[in-house]
């Protein structure tokens, strides 16, 4: 059976360029990069040298580059890190109702330690609205916290415009771009953004690391404390293979960006289309402010797991909601808040494009999701087809 | 993450359908949730000779379901009454502990089915 | 030039065997851990193969691990996870001179946020005294935590009497065993330890990746917020590769650990014999209770990095204090705490063998430390010779 | 971390010594912080026709010491005194950050001794 991977927002395989790039790192250069001798020296370069990179493709520079294990160390480091350096210039923090987890927990978390949050709602679109952010700033707010593009339904957010609003107030502005990072175009300069999180292993390097960038002038209490690393904001030893991986899957990422951005269009625009024409669904998210390999459709009277393992044993990878919280029962946040009912919530798939995908990929989905929808929705005692 | 008797029934669900002509109907669970069990039994004597099912859930739901038909069927409805939840799994190999309580609904869809068809009885011999 | 390695305390080459084992989970067997589909499963198994792996090698129960991207955050995650979840319990914890800055920079963050720290003292030889964290326990105790053994002088604490005592007093013990995961015998019964974290850099795997116990029942704030990933308890996409090469050389250094402890324990006395009948040295740390790699040397008049650079030139990798904090021109606060003055920290020079080391190797190191120290106290001010 | 240069009079470091009969000596830093630079100066006329040093500290301290003998030989005693340890800095193409505080004492050390070398000749002009 030929096995399609159609999950990319979970999760990527690693280019065998990059799993090349990081190999020494492990073997005859694995030194530790606050040595003084070789091996240290050797392995300080990489990272000054990967650094660099993310630094210039942020458009940052290079001492605003931090990195982490991930995106949710990056999102916890941004949002915590902010609020205890600033809790006595303000304890208000904004964030939106389809945030990720590591965003919107994190928040929750500071809300039982005295700080204050609002979570903004969405419209139907899944599009916060840079008028009701303006609403929402008062003197005391110190961060708001917006995600870039949403790893569900893939509307872009109007994050310039958005962070032009915040900056006039005077409070910090991050932005959750684990979606987009490889994907858009992310200049930290004309985003207005001031901390930025995003992972390695949404775009094909490893995973276990990632960068979160914090503008300078902007103070942080570490979330990891201990040695002086990355300029003593977040300490341990660094992960030099999995940095140096990082910075090349994301150089190799902008360089494709373009011709690979036009073509994944094109081939969701192919699955939405064709999805679209099964009675009783419903595309969810933006048609026009989209991440261009991302499809979200819910098929009313059937549930999503049911849908997922009907996939998967014709060979297709998809996902129901968010994989990090598919262990839970509730229907995606994300949907309910654009106002889904949660029984229509259930019923959602999110099928994700990537790097592997063909067209005849497309097209064999095309075929099999509308046999496999009939046949729980004959199942189903809500249908009545 | 699912054993391979509800990877089985998931895939082969047994008497999936409805029964015209029910003397019981049991539904449970609520789309809130996620999981809608419907359960149609035929009774003869204080026999269950048949049963069928419809199930809005997920992978475990559907298999619970299936899997209570084949074990209700031939039960008298008392026999049929006290099969719990927990039988349900371990007919099934086992569930994953996520999906236990949720989506584990068939041994009360079945009760509850039971519980009209001896409603119906009681009002047709009163009647 | 041959080059010698001998700072196996500040990290350690990846072993090939760990290395091969790694690699499918960034190709072929790349899934998110947490999804449904065949890839999803395939990693997740990987992962609780892992689990069980580390949890057997520990006398724990696979649900008591949780994997982390290093030590730095298994401290944090032990230390601050255990403080906001107990908060209410008591807001006193107690933890020692001598430990990494992980632990001591967590504790003293803690006390800003309101917790009590008690900081023990150690005596000559870097022991914490059983008998003293008894006498700091009080009813509001939280946490106490020591580290296995020390990474600048290999002195290996009294952890099970310790454990004992904070059990009696209802309180919960960490330790650091950063630096004996792998060489000791860990097991977390015998140890009276309720959490313990370790890194699998330190053994033989990859950087970025670690592990801390947290016995059944002991409540844990998250220290990064999220997913459902780690039972909750620790949010992100898991790192498959890295997990499973921590297992894998968690496993084959317990395997080895007997035979090597031996080897390097032989290498080790010689070095420190050698060392010794150079004039004005002095060997910190104890002699009987001691890591099997550890040697820890002060050469008096001079200072440590000079030494260190002088060693570098001659191709011999070593350190001066720990790696982590080379950033910095304070000596070593280990050395400090132990009774050394300034002057004499200053010039401490740690060499910690491996795997790879061989008895010429020792000699060459032999042969050159007396002559780079008779040349540097020629240039010293201070040495009256 | 360190330039060819600093290396090159961290290896071979100039001037090391003392000299028995100095016009001038003067010493900065204390081994707390792991530095101690002591010169010896030699003066004719008003020029430095000698200098030696010796250094208890990091290869930055080493080098700064070995460069500014070079740096001050030969230079009238107000010439020398004018050195800066920036200028110490750029003649060894730089030293990393952390060293530019701590470890750069070279500068301060000359003008101690100049002027252990003033008071001095101050003293046997008076006498
Ligand atoms: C005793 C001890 N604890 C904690 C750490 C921190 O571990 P990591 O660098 O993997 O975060 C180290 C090493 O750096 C250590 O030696
Ligand atoms: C939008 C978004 N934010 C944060 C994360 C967390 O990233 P990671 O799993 O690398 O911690 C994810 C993916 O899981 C994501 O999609």
């Amino acid at each position: 059976m030929t096995e399609i991977y159609m999950d990319h927002a979970a999760t990527t395989p690693v280019r065998p360029e990059v799993v090349e790039v990081m190999l020494p790192y492990f073997g005859t250069e694995f030194g530790n990069a606050s040595s003084v001798y070789g091996w240290g020296r050797r392995a300080h370069q990489a990272l000054d040298q990967a650094r660099d990179t993310v630094a210039e493709l942020l458009g940052a520079a290079s001492n605003e580059i931090i990195f982490t294990s991930g995106g949710s160390e990056g999102a916890n480091l941004a949002i915590k890190g902010v609020a205890w350096a600033y809790q006595t210039k303000g304890k208000h923090i904004i964030t939106s109702a389809i945030e990720h987890h590591a965003v919107l927990d994190t928040a929750l978390w500071l809300k039982k330690h005295g700080f204050e949050v609002t979570i903004l709602p969405v419209d139907e679109e899944g599009f916060v609205s840079p008028a009701e952010v303006e609403k929402a700033l008062r003197p005391d707010t110190i961060l708001v916290s917006i995600m870039h593009a949403n790893n569900e339904v893939g509307t872009i957010q109007p994050i310039a415009e958005i962070g032009a609003i915040v900056r006039k107030h005077g409070a910090f502005f991050h932005t959750d771009a684990v979606q987009t990072a490889g994907v858009l175009d992310l200049n930290v300069e004309e985003l207005n953004v001031d901390l930025l999180s995003l992972s390695a292993h949404k775009f094909y390097g490893p995973k276990g690391v990632g960068t979160l960038y914090v503008r300078k002038g902007v103070r942080l209490d570490p979330l990891i404390h201990g040695g002086a690393q990355e300029r003593r904001r977040r300490a341990g030893t660094e992960n030099v293979a999995g940095i140096v991986g990082l910075a090349k899957a994301f150089e190799l990422a902008r360089e494709e960006r373009v011709a690979e951005n036009a073509r994944l269009t094109k081939l969701r625009d192919r699955l939405i289309e064709g999805l679209q024409t099964i009675p009783s669904s419903k595309v969810n998210g933006s048609l026009s402010q989209r991440l261009p390999n991302n499809v979200n459709v819910c098929f009313q009277y059937i549930e999503g797991e049911s849908m997922l393992l009907n996939l998967d044993l014709r060979g297709i990878a998809a996902s129901s909601g968010s994989a990090c919280t598919s262990g839970s029962l509730d229907p995606s946040h994300v949907l309910l808040a654009m106002g889904l009912t949660h029984e229509i919530a259930h019923g959602s798939l999110r099928l994700t494009l990537g790097r592997d995908n063909t067209e005849s990929d497309v097209d064999f989905v095309l075929q099999e999701i509308p046999v496999i929808v009939e046949r729980l929705r004959k199942m189903s005692p809500l249908y009545q087809g | 993450m699912y054993s391979d008797k509800v990877m089985d029934h998931f895939t082969n669900p047994r008497n999936v359908g409805e029964i015209a002509d029910a003397d019981g109907i049991g539904e449970v669970g609520n789309a809130r949730c996620g999981d809608i069990m419907k359960l149609w039994i035929k009774v003869d004597g204080d026999v269950i000779t048949d049963i069928k099912f419809k199930t809005f859930g997920c992978g475990a739901a559907i298999a619970t379901s299936s899997v209570i038909t084949e074990m209700a069927i031939g039960k008298s409805v008392t026999e049929a009454e006290q099969i719990t939840n927990q039988q349900v799994a371990e007919e099934l190999h086992g569930l994953p502990a996520v999906k236990m309580h949720c989506s584990n609904l068939a041994a009360e869809a079945l009760a509850a089915a039971i519980e009209d068809y001896r409603k119906k009885a009681a009002a047709d011999s009163a009647s």
